[in-house]
């Protein structure tokens, strides 16, 4: 009780610490003198007309690529994590047996799903969405096929490999920004393109794609470790 | 609206660290963490919104012109991408070493995985 | 050319492809790895040469200039900085791959390439999100190598860890929020020249409260301990030294924005580092875990690092390499010390981490049960340097870090910081030491545990066969090998620098500890080395001999000659004796070297090695963990008292003082004495007659030339009334006389001989104190008188008991008797000395003691005089029981029948100090003349009244003439002795034990002896005297500090939640100490 | 558009307590969720579709799964031991 007496004051304190940075804040009606720039001459620049995205994947590109590679590392901890685990005689039981209906549902929707998420990341520069948002769409049908029983397990090779391809990818375009453009991660070695056209904006669609791979075969295999992993090893 | 939004965001930062503070269960505990992220990605939204602003995404209803005066800003929300996703790397983490854990010691008890101390 | 950012894509694109390139091949990827990380290495030291030329190293991405994208910069401490991590890295990789072969596959390399690019983006990039990013990546790759370790606590450590680290940067997430939306921008150097806007405070407070959660402060570090303690030792360096190392240097990226905005936060800041230094200290001292000791160290490093980067006044110094490597690098003095502090702690706390993966258990050391590893020299060396390091003792690194701190400190006032520093170290240096001794002691040695279960009558059973460490094959420490060799070039680098403007003589005894480990190394046989060694000290004694003036010739001959006699008496060993040559020259030389140094810092420096290499010495006996730990732990803390006075340059009114306690401590005057028995003791037989007779004389010579500088009244208390009233010669005078009277007793009542000779340098060197505290000429002349003759008679009675022990296997004297017939020549050398020791007539020691009471007499102390009287029967006593129960007597029945004179070489150097002291005694003229000489540059002669008439000394109260003293004393003595002579055939003989008669067999045998507790009727009548009071305040201290570590390390309950609140009440804590209000 | 703001901030902030207070486990996972919906509803009326897609996403679907799957070891590691516990005894 005590504690809990302690953790209520201390909270309280904290609280009053902080309450200042609300104070004086009133409806803001400007940007600030960073963000200006970014949507007075964002879309010259790299003519993307989602300018969220082109600050995520070229302003900030050094951000995003941070992103992934933390995504990255969690998802080689969580592996790392649940090979250890074993899995007993029960629980693999209780993992057997997919419905029929719950299997066909599943791998109606797959595909349905798949190309929904492959169209999120490489529209990523012209609509709301991008290779995060398209990773997960993608992962989670590879989720829905091992739920149902339909697949019993996601081939590690193969998300191994799709990873690293998309992830050295990456690097190698950031790569090729440094010696062919302007600097590291700079998209536009690649033309420009029309306007709200899906080759446009330079190399940041192919970039949002290989985020978009990249993120959706690690968290299968994520999701598949979490899942299915244990007890084998 | 902007100030319904800190406020918001102050509420729901509050609330996960109480729920980190003050919750023995280890998946309430994770759960806090997971709205104190939430309340600080209402927080950067809020820091980004501009009253009556819009997506910053050019089109037809916003041209570039426009987007100086009406957009929100896109910096915030660039932040708030990256931080969501990094919430979602930490929550998964610290969800499947809360299994080996408990794996270790069978109770979801926070208060019984002091096998370390002093 | 490498830029940074292709560092940063690299790391990357090995993070990436790793998994998929093992299926190719393990020892590619294995291979490739080493490769790059040498790569990165290279890279890192490039830049440092670029920057000298072209200033800081700017990658822009993108293509858009900052701020519109983010930038990296590497300026020179950033690359001096990587060059600390990616060092660190190529080790650490290269002895998880080799070491861990099992454990490290490619998703554990992979992720600590991310960890290396998190780390590297962290100290480049100069975006406040960004920096987010990659303290991101760094965190979650750290979490993920925590599970490749093999304690199943990991887990939970780890969940800690996250714990932490998730509030650690919502903090911080939070801040940069709120800083973008007061200032409108994320870059650094951006907000940082828009000074002067609006108040920050609050951003910069959160902002700064998520990075220093990550460095560990009180009380919000609970975590890290349990992270240190349960990850696998390599998990702990990556942390320990990366990490750290990276996070400081965003500590100090941050700080110009920390100075522009809130000075509050600079100083809560500052308050906290202090206090995570002493405290994390407090605590480490009641660690069982060796690993969690070394957490607690590290925690306490880090503060210490911050705490000098924020005080104000860290970079005054302007010690001469400090100086020079900055204008070198062009980087502030202040950078140059934490950069140095950095290398030292990263290199040496990652080697420390990595040499307990081979240690059986991870606990503080009990030999019996884990195997001894003294033996295996590959452990032990390392080992030692490590910890020598890490305390901060020469040569490393962090030796001359810390001098510049100290003394910087010093000039600006700061005796708060220099407090704190030499406090928290001193904790430091008992914890340290207490492990790395615990390891190396032998199976028969029970030492100094912390292990209080253990029952009052816990008889330990005969303890199996040390199965010792193994390390197979030796090539697995190359790692910890590799880190301390470049660690130490760096501080024998440094060295150099300090000390080239014309102290360059200083480092011969480093250059001495190489050349003969090096022998030790090829095996040359021992003899040979022995030879080499008193060439070396023939020519290191012709080199400062130029140098030598009256006084410091007394000594030099004292300290060089003195030990170049007794060196003789190591021919009579025919083992290899590794070590023992290294650590003896080098303390020879470092004694000779306090003769001819020309600064403070290379005085201290020299001290320090006295200091470092006499504690190798002690460490080597079979039992001397105990008094192995006391003797550091003292003569550190006499040390760092000195070092205070040095840096505080006798200004302030406490300096002097303490300068004297740091110099008495040393002595081992009363009351600070408890390290000193065991110290002469328990060290080897052949290394206790150096100790005795040599080293126990420098801190009597610093007394000496720091009074002949500072004049007679002896650090007058400047500015302050009461401390200039106190008198602190007569309080040293007391001090002298109690220690005096102390030593004889406590000599009086031991059983081991080698104790009673301890206690018995004790009491002599009290009679210097005394003798030195008259502050007249008599008494400085009467000062020196006794410490040449102490070398003489002292040496003389330790080599001679040397070879009693040598023969006869015991240190007991009650196990002794009737030696005279067996070894007749060390009787008489014993003899002699016990004469000469006793201040009977005809030997020199009546000389000491005539200008002993003359001196005295003069000054009007008389108490003294008759104290001093009293202390020369006591004296007395115990000498005759030597000579009565080691050599007269009967042998014991069939102990000694067949034991030999003690061998030649032992007798040589006996035979040497014999005719010295018999020259003297005849002509004390020889001795006295340059005495006098010496104090005349503070005490002229003319004044006092003490002239000669040939070779005899005529003072106010008497003449003395050596030779006829001596004629008379012979005849005195030839005539009875003659008598005897002639009597003594007719004596009839009776065994010893002749007991058996009696009704009942003795429970203990040895309680029958004559010897056995010999002055049991004194010890009736005197013992209160000598109740080991001393010895129960120091305990009292060393329980009391642990009891307060213990209180300090309860608030680390081991509850996650409970560390969570430790942070909120830490931001609490922070906000008040920056002086904000709610 | 203030008050329908205001109507989300509130129905966030009842499910987060929800989900820190509810008896059952999942109903507090499923909570937690809610929690990060609702707020992507907030993203989209504050202008930012790229956030709340995001959110919806990756906050709330993959997350809510993860949480769903570790509870799921969780509870049967919990329910094996407790049964082997009471067989010993």
């Amino acid at each position: 009780m005590l504690k809990r007496i302690l953790l209520i004051v201390s909270m309280v304190l904290l609280a009053l610490i902080l309450l200042p940075l609300l104070e004086g804040l009133g409806e803001q009606t400007h940007v600030s003198s960073l963000a200006e720039y970014y949507l007075s001459s964002g879309a010259d620049d790299l003519n993307s007309p989602n300018l969220v995205t082109s600050v995520v994947v070229t302003y900030r590109g050094l951000d995003t690529l941070g992103e992934v590679t933390v995504l990255f590392a969690a998802a080689a901890g969580i592996m790392l994590a649940f090979k250890g685990l074993k899995m007993d005689e029960k629980e693999r039981e209780k993992t057997q047996g997919p419905s029929e209906l719950l299997a066909s549902g599943a791998s109606l929707l797959f595909p349905i799903l798949f190309i929904f998420g492959i169209y999120i990341f490489t529209h990523g520069h012209l609509s709301p969405g991008g290779g995060f948002q398209g990773g997960v769409v993608i992962a989670s049908a590879a989720l829905l096929l091992l739920l149902s029983g339909v697949i019993p397990g996601v081939s590690h090779l193969m998300t191994s490999l799709l990873e690293a391809l998309a992830g050295a990818s990456y690097v190698a375009i950031g790569l090729l920004g440094l010696y062919l453009a302007a600097g590291f991660l700079d998209p536009r070695f690649l033309p420009r393109g029309e306007w709200s056209g899906i080759f446009s904006a330079g190399a940041i669609p192919v970039i949002y794609s290989l985020v978009g791979i990249k993120v959706g075969s690690e968290l299968s295999a994520v999701l598949n470790a979490m899942i299915s992993k244990g007890g084998e090893k | 609206m902007t100030q319904l939004l800190y406020i918001l965001a102050f509420v729901v930062m509050a609330i996960g660290l109480w729920g980190i503070l003050s919750r023995r269960h280890l998946i309430r505990m994770i759960i806090g963490f997971s709205i104190l992220d939430t309340g600080i990605h209402i927080l950067l939204v809020a820091i980004g919104y501009r009253k009556g602003g819009t997506a910053p995404i050019l089109d037809e209803a916003l041209s570039k012109g426009e987007a100086l005066m009406n957009a929100v800003d896109p910096v915030p929300s660039a932040l708030v991408l990256t931080a969501i996703v990094i919430g979602l790397a930490v929550t998964a983490l610290m969800l499947s070493f809360a299994v080996r854990m408990v794996q270790n010691n069978p109770t979801m008890n926070a208060d019984e995985h002091k096998e370390l101390k002093w | 050319m490498v830029t940074p950012i292709v560092i940063i894509a690299a790391a990357l694109a090995m993070a990436f492809l790793l998994p998929v390139l093992e299926k190719a091949g393990k020892g590619l990827i294995k291979t490739l790895s080493l490769l790059v990380l040498a790569g990165f290495f290279a890279a890192s030291l490039s830049w440092v040469a670029q920057i000298l030329q072209t200033g800081a190293i700017i990658s822009q991405t993108a293509g858009f200039k900052a701020p519109v994208s983010i930038n990296l910069s590497v300026s020179m401490m950033e690359a001096t900085g990587l060059a600390v991590i990616y060092l660190v890295a190529l080790l650490s990789g290269a002895f998880q791959i080799f070491v861990k072969k099992a454990v490290w596959q490619g998703k554990e390399l992979s992720l600590y390439f991310a960890l290396i690019l998190g780390l590297s983006g962290l100290v480049m990039t100069r975006d406040l999100f960004n920096l987010f990013v990659f303290m991101e990546i760094t965190s979650i790759s750290l979490y993920g190598l925590l599970v490749s370790g093999r304690d199943e606590r990991r887990f939970e450590g780890g969940f800690k860890y996250m714990i932490a680290g998730g509030l650690s940067s919502a903090f911080y997430l939070i801040g940069v929020a709120f800083l973008y939306r007061e200032t409108g921008q994320l870059n650094l150097d951006i907000i940082v020249a828009q000074s002067g806007q609006a108040n920050l405070y609050l951003p910069l407070l959160l902002l700064t409260i998520g990075i220093l959660i990550e460095l560990k402060p009180f009380p919000a570090n609970g975590w890290a301990l349990d992270v240190y303690e349960s990850a696998d030792p390599g998990t702990g360096a990556v942390i320990s030294a990366m990490n750290t190392t990276a996070l400081i240097l965003v500590f100090m990226k941050l700080m110009p924005l920390l100075q522009a905005f809130g000075s509050g936060i600079v100083y809560a800041a500052l308050i906290i580092a202090g206090l995570t230094f002493f405290l994390a200290n407090l605590a480490g001292i009641r660690q069982t875990s060796g690993r969690r000791m070394l957490g607690y160290s590290s925690l306490a490093q880090t503060g210490l690092i911050l705490f000098v980067l924020l005080s104000p006044s860290a970079g005054l110094s302007e010690e001469r390499g400090l100086s020079i490597i900055a204008s070198m690098l062009r980087l502030d003095t202040i950078e140059v010390i934490a950069l140095a502090l950095l290398i030292n702690h990263a290199l040496a706390k990652s080697a420390l981490f990595w040499l307990t993966e081979f240690l059986k258990k991870d606990a503080l050391h009990k030999s019996s049960e884990e195997g001894d590893y003294r033996g295996n020299r590959g452990w032990l060396i390392p080992a030692g340097m490590a910890v020598l390091a890490l305390t901060a003792l020469p040569p490393f690194p962090g030796f001359w870090a810390k001098w510049a701190v100290i003394t910087s400190f010093g000039a600006a006032g700061n005796i708060g910081g220099i407090a704190v520093i030499l406090i928290g170290s001193l904790l430091e240096v008992y914890y340290l030491f207490r492990w790395f001794i615990r390891t190396q002691a032998h199976g028969e040695d029970g030492g100094d545990v912390i292990a209080p279960q253990v029952p009052e009558d816990f008889a330990p059973e005969a303890a199996p066969a040390p199965a010792g460490l193994t390390i197979k094959p030796a090539w697995q420490i190359f790692a910890p090998a590799l880190s301390i060799i470049i660690l130490t070039s760096l501080g024998l680098a440094w060295a150099f620098l300090s000390l080239s403007g014309g102290q360059e003589l200083l480092l011969l005894p480093l250059a001495a500890l190489a050349l003969y480990a090096l022998f030790d190394l090829i095996a040359l046989p021992f003899a040979v080395k022995n030879i080499l060694a008193m060439a070396g000290l023939g020519g290191y004694a012709y080199l400062i001999y130029g140098e030598l003036n009256n006084m410091t010739l007394i000594f030099g001959a004292v300290f060089i000659a003195g030990s170049l006699v007794q060196l003789f008496l190591l021919f009579n060993k025919r083992d290899k004796r590794s070590g023992l040559l290294p650590f003896l020259v080098m303390m020879i030389l470092s004694l000779g070297n306090l003769l001819v140094f020309k600064s403070s810092l290379g005085f201290f420096f020299s001290w320090e090695m006295m200091t470092v290499s006499s504690f190798f010495l002690v460490i080597r006996g079979r039992q001397a963990s105990r008094a192995s730990l006391r003797y550091i732990m003292f003569s550190l803390a006499g040390a760092f008292m000195i070092m205070y006075a040095l840096a505080d340059g006798f200004r302030g009114p406490l300096t002097g003082l303490v300068f004297a306690i740091g110099l008495l401590i040393k002595m081992g005057a009363i009351g600070f004495h408890i390290w000193l028995p065991g110290a002469y003791a328990e060290a080897e037989d052949e290394v206790s007659t150096f100790l005795s007779s040599v080293l126990s004389k420098a801190g009597l010579f610093i007394l000496f030339i720091t009074a002949g500088i500072y004049g007679q009244t002896f650090f007058p208390g400047a500015g302050n009334a009461f401390l200039a009233s106190i008198d602190i010669n007569a309080i040293l005078g007391w001090i002298g006389v109690i220690t005096a009277l102390a030593g004889a007793m406590m000599a009086l009542f031991q059983e081991d001989i080698k104790y009673t000779l301890a206690y018995s340098s004790m009491g002599q060197i009290g009679y210097m104190i005394l003798a030195f505290s008259i502050q007249s000429h008599l008494g400085w002349v009467t000062a020196l008188y006794l410490a040449v003759t102490h070398l003489l008679f002292k040496g003389l009675l330790f080599m001679a008991i040397a070879g009693v022990i040598m023969r006869t296997g015991t240190r007991l004297m009650y196990q002794m008797g009737g030696l005279i017939k067996k070894m007749p020549i060390s009787f008489i050398s014993v003899l002699l000395a016990i004469i000469a020791l006793s201040g009977v007539p005809p030997l020199t020691g009546f000389g000491g003691k005539w200008l002993l009471y003359s001196s005295l007499m003069e000054k009007g102390w008389y108490l003294h005089a008759g104290l001093a009287m009293f202390s020369s029967g006591v004296a007395f006593l115990y000498l005759f029981r030597l000579i009565h129960t080691i050599f007269l007597g009967q042998p014991k029945t069939g102990m000694f029948e067949n034991i030999k004179e003690a061998p030649i070489w032992g007798l040589i150097p006996q035979a040497i100090f014999m005719m010295v002291i018999m020259g003297f005694s005849m002509f004390p003229s020889l001795l006295i003349k340059p005495l006098q000489a010496a104090v005349e540059m503070v005490y002229p002669a003319a004044a006092e009244g003490v002239a000669w008439q040939g070779s005899t000394v005529l003072s106010s109260l008497g003449y003395w003439n050596g030779s006829a003293v001596m004629y008379v004393t012979m005849g005195v003595f030839l005539i009875p002795l003659a008598w005897l002579m002639i009597v003594n055939g007719r004596i009839q003989k009776v065994k010893q034990f002749n007991i058996v008669f009696a009704a009942e067999r003795p429970y203990k045998p040895e309680t029958t002896h004559y010897a056995y507790n010999f002055f049991s009727h004194y010890q009736k009548a005197l013992g209160f005297l000598v109740e080991v009071r001393a010895e129960r305040f120091w305990t009292m201290i060393r329980k009391s500090t642990d009891a307060l570590g213990g209180l300090v390390r309860r608030i680390y309950s081991g509850n996650a939640q409970t560390y969570a609140f430790h942070i909120i009440i830490f931001v609490i804590l922070f906000h008040l100490l920056a002086g904000g209000t709610f | 558009m203030i008050y329908i703001v205001a109507v989300l901030g509130i129905v966030i902030a009842v499910s987060a307590v929800f989900a820190l207070y509810t008896g059952k486990i999942l109903s507090a996972i499923i909570a937690s969720g809610a929690v990060s919906l609702v707020a992507s509803l907030i993203y989209i009326l504050a202008g930012a579709p790229d956030v709340a897609m995001t959110e919806a996403s990756i906050g709330s679907a993959l997350t809510t799964v993860v949480f769903l799957i570790a509870w799921r070891r969780i509870s049967r590691i919990v329910a094996t031991s407790t049964e082997k516990e009471d067989k010993n005894a």
